[in-house]
C-alpha cells in the first residue's frame, strides 16, 4: 500500500529559477536559503521516496483566467516545464504518477472534491523550483502528481477547504493498492506581496507561528479566510495554502526533520520544512 | 444595483471579480508574453500589441507609462502583470516594489532586510 | 431582489437542432415533441423572465479532456454558439448575465463548490437548444449564466453533490442585490443511451417515477450513485442531473405549469417540464 | 497492483478514468472535429489524420474498419466519438446504435419505439 514518508513544504521564489540557473547557491545572498537543502538532501537520499505529490499554485501558465480552476490535479503521462514569461529557464519534462493521480482524482470527486482533471500540463516554477532544490541534478528519481489550488483569482477555496482536500487526499494514498513511498510537497508562501501601495511587506511573527502550527496545531491557520490571509501575510503569502493542503494529507502528529526560514529572498519570507509522520 | 461594502485592506488591492473583469484584456495580453515570439511582437509594437487584444485608453496608457499601480487599477492581476515586467521589461520584484511604495530600489531592499529584524 | 420565478427542464437531444433548422416542428415525428412549447411560450410570454441560469453539460465543445471539470460556470460577456462537429447549426451568440454569474461563482466558492471559472465561454446543443425552444426566433430577451455539470467522465459528480449545488445557487441567487427574474433550466436526459451493446436503452418507468418526484420529492434521485444512474437511465441519462441542479434551486414546493413526455426521440425519452415556486 | 474489482453494468461501457487513459489521443483526434478543416482533413486522408495524432494501431483500425463497439473498447468516450459519427461520416444515433447492437437500423427505431409502450 501507498504510505506518505513525508512532507517538504518551501517558498517558490521565481528568482530562484535563475540562481539555480547560474549556479549562485554560494552567493551570501542566496546562501541562507539553499543553505536548508543538504538536510533534506541527506533524507532523500536515506528514505528514497518513489513519488511526489506536489501541492502548489500556477501563476497563469496551464491555465488563465478564460478557465480559472479552484482545484486541478495532472493526470497526464508528462509534466512539462515551459517558458513562463518570467525568465526563468525551463527543465527537464517530470514523469507523471498516472496510476496515483487517477486513483486520487476519482477518490477525491466520490468526496465532493469538484476537481478539474488535467490529462495534459504544464508546470511553472511553483512545481519545479521544489523539485530543483530537491533533486539539483534534475534527474528525477520519482514521478509526480499535480495538485494546484487558486490562489489567483478571489474568493480562494478557503483555508480551511484546503485543509479538507489535503485529508482527502491523505485518505487517498492510504487507499491506493500499491507498495509506494510518498513525499507531499507544499510549495509557495510564506508571508510576501507583490503589489500595491503594501508591497514588500512581510510579517516574520505570523511566519513563525504558522511555521509552529504546522507541527504543534495543524488547523491552526483554516480559522483564516482569504482576506484575512491577505492582511496578515500579504497578497501573495496566501500561497501557504499550499502547505495546508500538503499538511493535511497526514492525519497524525509529524516531527521536525529540518526547518529553516530566512527574510528576505526577493521579496519573500523564505521558509523550508521538512516534516516526517510519527 | 446597490451591492454590499466590500472589505478593503490599505495598500493590499485584491484580485477579486471586479478587477478580473475589468482587466480580462489586460491579463491576457500579458498571459500571451508565455510566448517569446508574443514578447518580441509586443517590444516591437507596444501600442500595436495592445490594441490587438483589445485593451483599452486606461489600460494602453498604464502599459505606456510603467504605471504599475494604474496597472492594477485598471484590471491587472500580478501574476499576469509579472509576466510583463520580468519577462518584457527586465524589471525584478525590487523594481516594481520600489516603483509602487515611491521610493528606491535600495530602500526597498532595506525594508525587506529590515522585516527580518 | 432577485427572484426565481421558474425552473424549465427539457431533453436537448442533437437532431432537434436539426430540427428547428429544417423546421420540422409540425412533422409527425417531432410534433409530439415540439407540442410541448406553446405553453411554455405562453408562460415566458407572461412572466417575461430577464435572466435564465442554464444547468447543462458540454459535450466536448468549451472543455476537453486535458482540462475537465466537474463544475464551470460562465462569466463571460457572450456566451458563443459554433461549430461542434455534431453538425448542428449554430446560432446568435446569448448575452452573459455578468453580475449575476460573477455573484453566484463568488458565492459557490464561498459556499465550498470548487468551481471552474469561464471568462470566455463556447456553450454547445446542450445550452442553446433549451434557449432556441422556448424562444424560437432566436432574438433572445434574457441574458444568461451558464453552469455546467460534468457527465462525460466518471465518476461524475454525485446526485447528491449536484442538488446541493443547486441549493448553493438558490441561495446566492436570493442574494442577489438587483431586481430580477429569474428561470432555470435544467438541460438534458432522460433516459437514453448512445453505446455499447445496449444502445437504445430507455426506462419509461424510471423515467416517469423521476419526473414525478421533481414535484413531490425533489430529493428521491440523490439516493443513486453514478453507476446506479447508468444501470436504470442509460449512459447518457445521467444528464438528469442537470435537472437535478435546477430543481435543488428552489428550496420550497413548486407546482407543474407544464409537463409533457415522449418516446422517443432520436434515441431519447424526451421530456419537458415547467415548474413554479408556490 | 492488484486494484479492487470494478463494478460493470452488462452492455453500457463506462467512460471512466482507464477509458480517459487509453483513449486520450483518440479522443483529442475527435475534439478536434469541431472544426470543419479538420473534418475534411481527416477524411482527405483518414490514416494520415489519425497518425498525427498519435492514435495506436488498434485505434486506427477500429477507425477504418467503424467499428463503434471497438472504438469505445480503445477508450473512445461517446461525446468525442458522436463527433466523428455525426459531423464526419454522416451517421445518426440510430445508424450507430444499429452498428452496436447488430440489427437493422430499422429494427433499432423500432426496438425505440416499443420502449414508448
Ligand atoms: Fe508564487
Ligand atoms: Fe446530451
Amino acid at each position: 500500500m501507498a504510505k506518505i514518508v513525508g512532507i517538504m513544504t518551501t517558498s517558490h521564489v521565481p528568482a530562484l529559477g535563475r540562481a539555480i540557473h547560474l549556479n549562485l547557491q554560494q552567493d551570501p545572498y542566496w546562501k541562507p536559503f539553499f543553505d536548508g537543502f543538504p538536510p533534506i538532501h541527506e533524507w532523500l537520499e536515506r528514505v528514497k521516496p518513489d513519488i511526489v505529490v506536489s501541492c502548489y499554485n500556477d501563476h497563469g501558465l496551464n491555465f488563465f483566467l478564460d478557465k480559472q480552476p479552484t482545484f486541478a490535479i495532472g493526470t497526464a503521462p508528462e509534466l512539462i516545464s515551459t517558458d513562463e514569461g518570467w525568465g526563468i529557464p525551463s527543465m527537464p519534462s517530470f514523469p507523471g504518477a498516472e496510476d496515483l493521480a487517477w486513483h486520487i482524482r476519482d477518490s477525491l470527486i466520490r468526496d465532493d472534491f469538484d476537481m478539474l482533471t488535467c490529462q495534459e500540463m504544464l508546470v511553472d516554477h511553483a512545481f519545479t523550483l521544489p523539485m530543483a532544490l530537491m533533486w539539483p541534478d534534475q534527474k528525477w528519481p520519482v514521478k509526480s502528481v499535480p495538485v494546484c489550488v487558486n490562489t489567483v483569482l478571489f474568493p480562494l477555496p478557503s483555508a480551511r477547504r484546503c485543509f479538507k482536500m489535503g485529508e482527502a487526499i491523505g485518505r487517498a494514498i492510504a487507499s491506493f493498492p500499491e507498495d509506494a513511498k510518498v513525499l507531499v510537497v507544499g510549495s509557495g508562501g510564506l508571508s510576501h506581496q507583490l503589489e500595491g501601495e503594501r508591497a514588500g511587506f512581510i510579517n516574520k511573527e505570523f511566519d513563525l507561528k504558522f511555521m509552529d502550527s504546522m507541527v504543534n496545531d495543524p488547523q491552526w491557520a483554516t480559522q483564516f479566510s482569504d482576506l484575512d490571509l491577505v492582511e496578515k501575510t500579504g497578497n501573495e503569502g496566501v500561497e501557504l495554502l499550499n502547505w495546508l493542503v500538503a499538511r493535511g494529507t497526514v492525519a497524525g502528529p509529524v516531527k521536525v526533520v529540518h526547518s529553516s526560514f530566512h527574510i528576505p529572498i526577493s521579496n519573500t519570507a523564505a521558509a523550508t520544512m521538512l516534516l516526517e509522520p510519527v | 444595483m446597490t451591492r454590499p461594502q466590500k472589505r478593503t485592506i490599505p495598500g493590499a488591492p485584491i484580485f477579486d471579480s471586479d478587477a478580473a473583469r475589468r482587466g480580462y484584456a489586460l491579463n491576457k495580453m500579458c498571459y500571451s508574453f508565455n510566448s517569446k515570439a508574443n514578447r518580441d511582437e509586443f517590444v516591437s509594437d507596444e501600442v500595436a500589441y495592445c490594441k490587438k487584444f483589445g485593451l483599452d485608453e486606461a489600460q494602453i496608457k498604464a502599459i505606456t507609462t510603467r504605471d504599475v499601480l494604474g496597472l492594477i487599477s485598471v484590471g491587472g492581476g500580478v501574476y499576469f502583470l509579472g509576466k510583463l515586467a520580468g519577462g518584457v521589461l527586465g524589471l525584478d520584484m525590487q523594481d516594481i516594489g520600489a516603483l509602487q511604495t515611491g521610493v528606491t530600489k535600495e530602500e526597498f531592499k532595506a525594508k525587506l532586510v529590515a522585516a527580518g529584524h
